[in-house]
């Protein structure tokens, strides 16, 4: 059994409206010094030993992450 | 003749129910006054309601980003020193997050929005905003909600069911996901009630599915002026 | 050769253009076609820079200048009935028409698609495309205070619906929810033409007061051009790195997104500083930015205003330092607008920006030069007749050819098709379409739509139609339903247009509103195919002549064109949206059965009927024949008794009589009710036919015996068949029809309630 | 300037559905091999060099995450 990561982030190019209203708290917070926030996804997955990388892409790029607006990678 | 009491609506950038809430407070006969989330002060109102809506987008969590605005401030000053508070759907979410509530609310179990007339039961009615309802009453008004499933640790649940802090639960099908069905709280003292289904949506024949959601508003407006409405 | 930084590409500029006239240019990859190169060279003496060739590509598209439809569209405008014309506050042509209600109210509202962005990414296409209607509304002036939707997917089994439907629908309700705008009502209907090609068609009113209207125009020389709202990024502009590598060195493929995200937070705080800078009067015009962006906005600004602008480019505030300048004037990011405000309102529009946290900048002045000039860098890239771009485009005569095989579908009834003849089989079919997609219970859908904030709904989905409240101190209401039929109008388009304007019409009236105008969204395959070209200009001159005759003007709308899978083209799909008007919302008319005892009457004339029915489609998968008759006289004379039974408090509940036919209907209102029904079908009908024809022009109502006396003297009297079918029965909870079948009411749920979670979990 | 990541999860006594949910679908897709998901946010932070630890452990403490129902870590 091990674990793996996979993170998922918007395409650079994309908006992420979730980042940018992150950002406009930090002033109200009173915290400086953050010049960019994006926000993505984090997924923590228990897998058998036996599930091979391709398969793993597979599951990231069609369950986990959506390509048309997010990129992923896997930490394996 | 007395004068109505002053019952201040919050609202936030991304508040959506906020002139709802206005309206069921003018309809249960205090005055309605609107605040702002940039003020600190809050017009001498004697009692604040959260509204509804997607504070920020709620792109982080629900009610994460609110709970910093100046007026919140001085909402958590006042809920402390015993002015009534009730957060409706995102103003239970503020509260939570704003730590006046325990536990959090999260994504729904069945991870869609859900807008549906929802059947509850009022559990506790010794509440500022419940004392207008039998206890066990069952009501039906307006859910809608996207994270309205209620979670804590257990050690949190047990403790708000011995100290009977659960105030409304669902009735029938958990829409939610809510652990113990739990539709909403309140804090030790009663002042402070958070609440996932939307009451002020039920206050006019005309445009809810009852009237069942005046009494919140009526009952704060009992406490405050000390005689019935 | 150096190794210097990345160098920003050299701009095209007015001059260089002057000088290298003949220079390559990529318009054929932008999509203009050679004449029309030809005439914006013509237009401007020169070869346009190429910021220019991207102004024009995107103003000269179909989507942007309707060069198709245009001259179709026209009879909308020329066959507005007389009646109409003092209520038409603002007709066509404006971002949305605006219609007198009365009281010192106005309402405006539109219907627009947003199908091809949905097809791609589906929760973000549908989101933008709310957005996008809903600043349509805004601009005008209004508060918008409703939205209602309609969707077309393939095969509801299909695994690629599986995909597309669930994220429409939460793009839909994600965005519309987020703004706090109710959704009031809407469609979903399936068909396979539309598995390649899904329709989704939003639309959003709005009210204001009448003497409120705001216009997209830029006047006063002086004024500023002030651009606020979300910062412009590189969304939606796949066409401009045609340019990019075109008239730059190729360097690597340029990273543009097709897809835009929308950010509804963004939208809903636009909405409201826009409304406090409404009400403080502080614009002399205002536009969003929908397609085509900054280039629609400053070209019909200026083109519709004193006649020139001088825009700073460097000013607009990006999300994307890389964006040259092309790129950022095809840019669609969402959540923008653009305003004109005279030097002395400067200061106090800026405040209101800045309480809402509104970024707002301005990049450019009105002038009377009669010019758009652009600069960037110091230099100038644009320089051009802004009436060149925004209402001078090309404008085409489309060959048009009845497909050949429309003679042959007319041909076909389908008159060996076997019908149901015993009870058991009547009502196996009943229950066989009341669990078909198309028929099905919504609320899967329709669940994930708020549908009581703003606290003034009075009936939303299933009700025929939607309404709300105008004001919240007052009983003056409107109400808004959407409806089509592919079926029909591939059947025959113009009788199809006029039936879904039929439908729209008598929900509105079924509710006990005064239909009043109509809004329409024209889905259709490519314009180049000639028979697509006749089926619409079939159905563009049926709406406009239903309209006519139904003496309710086409205040706007939208025209979707391409819809196709290679080279089959969707269905026919006119949408159209009806507004109408109630004085007293308090006496509307619901849907529901509740009362026991009422009797039951059916209004209007049934027909052997069954050309393009849910019957021959989800029985027999069959389309041919012809659709049912219209008749528009017959539709107003229906429309009047319910509009006057529901004033005069002679009915208690009332329902149209479409899709599925008089089964279907009962089934709704039983199952929204209370009560069940007992029916007796005529002596003279056939039984089949009473209950499953689709003949138009009829509704059913529940009259309290009270009332029946008076109720059926005002049918006589003006003329309208209203026939006994029944009564509503408390203790019978289902539908019975004497000496066929009996349907309990919980069977019946089961069956309608269970498809659409089935499929979609 | 300096990227830091944050990433959140669900404390494992709270349900996670969307993780729930994901692990349903694999079924589906006929992706064997998958003992358990749980799906977190993932933050990405542009930061100036001066941003100190403990700023950057209150901003994760009182915005990103919300310590009732979370746990984050901080990669710098
Ligand atoms: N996508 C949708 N969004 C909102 N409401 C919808 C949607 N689809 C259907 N509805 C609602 O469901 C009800 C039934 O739809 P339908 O049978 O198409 O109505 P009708 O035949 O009267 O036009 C109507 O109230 C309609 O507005
Ligand atoms: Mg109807």
């Amino acid at each position: 059994m091990a674990r793996v990561v996979v993170d998922v982030v918007m395409k650079p190019e994309i908006l992420d409206p979730q980042g940018q209203a992150i950002l406009g708290a930090l002033g109200r917070l009173g915290i400086e010094g953050v010049r960019e926030v994006r926000q993505g996804k984090h997924f923590e997955l228990d897998v058998e030993d036996g599930l091979d990388d391709q398969t793993l892409h597979r599951l990231a790029d069609t369950l986990l992450a959506n390509p048309v607006i997010e990129d992923f990678t896997i930490h394996r | 003749m007395r004068v109505a009491p002053r019952v201040g609506v919050l609202t936030f950038p991304g508040s959506l129910d906020d002139r709802d809430a206005l309206r069921a407070v003018r309809l249960a006969g205090a005055e309605a006054v609107p605040l702002w989330h940039g003020e600190k002060w809050l017009s001498d109102v004697v009692a604040v309601v959260l509204p509804g809506g997607f504070s920020y987008g709620d792109y982080l969590r629900a009610g994460a980003i609110a709970r910093f605005s100046p007026a919140m401030a001085s909402v958590i000053d006042g809920a402390r020193n015993g002015m009534p508070v009730l957060g409706i759907c995102n103003g239970f979410q503020v509260l939570c997050e704003a730590h006046l509530l325990p536990g959090a609310l999260i994504r729904n179990d069945h991870r869609k929005f859900v807008c549906r007339d929802q059947q509850l039961r009022i559990e506790n009615n010794r509440t500022d905003w419940t004392s207008g309802y039998e206890e066990n009453q069952q009501i039906v008004v307006p859910l809608k909600n996207g994270e309205g499933g209620y979670v804590a640790d257990r050690a949190t649940l047990d403790e708000l069911e011995a100290e009977g802090r659960v105030v409304a639960r669902y009735v029938g099908d958990n829409p939610n996901g809510s652990y113990r069905d739990i539709a909403g709280i309140t804090n030790a003292e009663g002042n402070v009630v958070g609440l996932m289904p939307h009451p002020e949506h039920a206050v006019e024949d005309l445009t809810g599915p009852s009237t069942d959601g005046l009494a919140f508003f009526t009952s704060v407006l009992q406490k405050l002026v000390g005689t019935p409405a | 050769m150096t190794s210097a930084p990345v160098q920003r590409p050299p701009v095209d500029t007015v001059k260089n253009a002057k000088k290298n006239s003949e220079d390559k240019q990529p318009y054929r990859e932008l999509g203009l076609a050679d004449n029309e190169y030809a005439r914006i060279k013509e237009i401007l003496g020169r070869r346009p820079t190429s910021s220019e060739l991207a102004m024009y590509s995107v103003m000269w598209s179909e989507h942007c200048s309707y060069k198709s439809s245009k001259v179709h569209l026209r009879q909308f405008g020329e066959k507005v009935p007389d009646a109409a014309k003092d209520i038409l506050l603002v007709g066509m042509g404006e971002n949305a028409g605006v219609v007198d209600i009365g009281d010192g109210w106005a309402v405006t509202f539109k219907i627009e698609s947003h199908n091809h962005p949905s097809y791609v990414e589906p929760h973000q296409g549908a989101a933008t495309g709310v957005g996008g209607i809903v600043r349509d509304i805004l601009t005008m002036g209004a508060r918008p205070v409703a939205v209602l939707d309609s969707l077309r997917f393939g095969p509801a089994e299909a695994p690629d619906t599986g995909r597309v439907l669930p994220g429409v629908v939460s793009g839909v309700g994600g965005y519309g929810n987020c703004l706090g705008l109710p959704n009031i009502g809407g469609e979903l209907v399936f068909d396979p033409t539309y598995l390649g090609n899904p329709l989704v068609n939003a639309l959003c009113v709005g009210v204001l007061r009448a003497d409120g209207i705001k216009l997209a125009k830029a006047e006063g020389a002086g004024s500023k051009v002030v651009l606020f709202g979300a910062r412009t990024g590189g969304d939606g502009i796949g066409g401009a790195s045609v340019l990019a590598s075109a008239s730059f060195e190729a360097e690597g493929e340029r990273k543009r997104p097709a897809v835009q995200v929308g950010d509804p937070f963004a939208e809903k705080v636009l909405i409201e500083c826009c409304l406090e800078i409404f009400a403080a009067d502080l614009v002399t015009g205002i536009q969003d930015l929908g397609a085509a962006g900054l280039s629609c906005a400053t070209t019909e600004l200026a083109a519709a205003g004193s006649g020139g602008m001088a825009v700073d480019l460097d000013l607009a505030p990006l999300r994307d330092q890389t964006l040259v300048p092309e790129e950022i004037l095809m840019s669609e990011s969402q959540e923008r607008m653009m305003a004109v405000v005279t030097p002395d309102n400067l200061a106090a529009f800026m405040a209101i920006c800045e309480k809402w946290d509104v970024t707002a900048t301005v990049i450019g002045e009105v002038n009377d030069s009669g010019r758009l000039t652009m600069r960037w860098h110091g230099e100038k890239i644009v320089d051009v007749p802004p009436r060149s771009l925004a209402h001078e485009g090309p404008v085409y005569q489309r060959p048009i050819g009845r497909p050949y095989d429309q003679d042959a579908l007319n041909g076909d009834h389908g008159n060996g098709l076997p019908r149901p003849k015993t009870g058991d089989k009547l009502c196996a079919t009943g229950l066989k379409l009341i669990a078909s997609p198309n028929l099905a219970d919504k609320s899967w859908v329709t669940d994930q739509y708020d549908r009581y904030v703003l606290g003034n709904t009075v009936l939303a989905q299933p009700e025929d139609a939607g309404m709300v409240r105008v004001s919240e101190d007052g009983v003056l209401g409107l109400a808004l339903a959407v409806d089509g039929n592919g079926r029909y109008t591939r059947l025959d388009p113009y009788a199809g247009a006029q039936l879904a304007l039929a439908e729209a019409y008598r929900n509105v009236a079924t509710t006990g509103a005064r239909p009043l105008a109509v809004t329409n969204c024209l889905n259709f395959g490519s314009p180049e195919d000639p028979a697509v070209m006749w089926q619409f200009s079939e159905a563009v001159r049926g709406l406009a002549d239903g309209c006519q005759q139904l003496g309710i003007p086409v205040t706007g709308g939208n025209v979707s064109f391409y819809n196709q899978t290679g080279r089959t083209p969707i269905l026919p799909t006119p949408v159209i949206g009806v507004l109408g008007v109630i004085d007293d919302v308090t006496r509307r008319t619901p849907m529901a059965f509740t009362q026991d005892g009422h009797q039951l009457y059916l209004l209007g004339d049934t027909r052997d009927e069954f050309g393009g029915s849910e019957w021959a489609n989800v029985v027999h998968g069959f389309l041919g024949g012809k659709p049912p008759k219209v008749d528009l006289d017959r539709e107003k004379l229906l429309a009047d008794v319910l509009i006057n039974a529901s004033r005069d408090g002679l009915i208690d509940a009332a329902h149209d009589v479409s899709d599925g036919g008089l089964f279907v209907a009962l089934a709704e209102s039983c199952l929204r009710g209370t009560t069940g029904a007992r029916i007796v079908v005529p002596d003279d009908e056939d039984p089949f036919v009473f209950l499953f024809s689709e003949s138009a022009g009829r509704a059913i109502v529940a009259v309290p015996r009270s009332e029946e006396v008076r109720f059926t003297d005002m049918c006589t009297a003006r003329g309208l068949p209203a026939r006994r079918i029944g009564v509503l029965d408390i203790l019978e909870s289902a539908i019975e029809v004497q000496g066929q079948f009996r349907l309990p009411i919980g069977e019946l749920r089961r069956a309608w309630s269970g498809t659409l979670p089935a499929l979609f979990g």
